[in-house]
């Protein structure tokens, strides 16, 4: 397992080499990258403020959830904050399983509480002005299939 | 003495990041209620806690928390992480 | 969107550098990466046949289907062929999309689609001799799902 | 004149990767029952339908499927990809 929370922007293809491979009890890896979104064609940059110290409590809670319940073989999630700009990758999770049904689950399941469990919160800030991003309800809908 | 934390909106509203607070509260109802006392700052700031979460030393925790022990109260709006 | 079928190897992180990235209408990226697994302890390689021509054709309308279905912004297989060590990887998917549900759900069709309905035979090399995977049935369930 | 080929355990039971076969067969059903009528090696391969998949020129097909204009006829078991 390992969890990396940091300001610097990072590769996901770099992040992963290697990830599970050469192993003969991992038939399956999946990997999750969010990159920032822009919807409104003029968003400039994306700031994400955090908890320094809840934060790595919180996912590190999550990700141990998620290998107990699946059996993972490894688990891997990085999480930026600061100032990030359109397109850049926000964050990745990456699961290692012996079945694809396990590794999917797990990386869907760490998704929907890095979501709505860990103290991240993004400010939008455009040439207008700055605005929080609201919490979606379906985000919070999302967990209750867990 | 508690330290506070308040993050993202919560935080702009009220104007600090973190302060230390002398309380007699009993659970966190209470707490919000004296900070709401305060100045309109924390009124507005306070003004829909159905719009806030709170964390008691870093875990996740509901507003009839008993505060007897803690150390360390945050408060914020839901989180958008991921 | 790219279709790739080799023989060679193939480092699954290289493939996605820059996989859906630095676009503003692209918010998940999600991999997939089937690897040699060994559950018996004693396999000494993976053979894969193929069928050529029928194989480029089926993996392209499963693809199309997946990319017209979740709106997909970007789609990548690439599938071997031919003999493999235990612990390398046999296939990828990676998909590209605004959000994660349709990201994740893409990626998922795909994995069921390749399983049972691209032309590919598995044959397992161990020291007692060879064996064809059989499909499972679960595989054939996983379909009805879509 | 139909070109048939074989995949897998189908191919490794009959002896053959492909062969150019002159046949009347209507239907995919009735060409298995004259192949199966060759030798044992077909029948072999042949003996449970059930366990075979069927392709008519690249797309899966049943096995009622005419062969009508149809160039290229595959055999193979049910496919492990992925």
């Amino acid at each position: 397992m390992r969890i990396t929370l940091q300001q610097a922007a990072f590769d996901p293809g770099q992040e992963t080499a290697g990830f599970g491979q050469g192993r003969a009890d991992v038939g399956a890896v999946v990997t999750f990258t969010g990159l920032v979104r822009d919807d409104s064609g003029k968003m400039q940059a994306l700031d994400i403020e955090h908890y320094p110290g809840m934060t790595e409590r919180a996912i590190t809670a999550i990700a141990e959830q998620a290998i107990s319940r699946w059996s993972l073989a490894d688990c891997l999630v990085i999480h930026r904050y600061g100032h990030l700009a359109v397109g850049e990758p926000i964050m990745m999770v990456a699961t290692a399983a012996r079945h694809r049904a396990d590794a999917f689950a797990a990386a869907e399941f760490l998704m929907d509480y890095l979501k709505s469990r860990a103290p991240f919160w993004k400010k939008e800030i455009g040439p207008d002005g700055e605005s929080w991003v609201a919490a979606k309800d379906s985000d919070e809908v999302a967990l209750t299939r867990w | 003495m508690v330290e506070v934390l308040y993050f993202a909106w919560v935080r702009e509203r009220i104007g600090l990041a973190r302060e230390t607070v002398q309380t007699d509260a009993a659970t966190v109802a209470d707490l919000i209620e004296q900070l709401k006392a305060r100045d309109p700052r924390y009124a507005a700031a306070f003004a829909d806690v159905a719009a806030l979460r709170v964390a008691l030393d870093q875990d996740l925790a509901d507003f009839a928390a008993p505060l007897a022990g803690v150390r360390e109260i945050a408060f914020f709006p839901p989180m958008t992480g991921g």
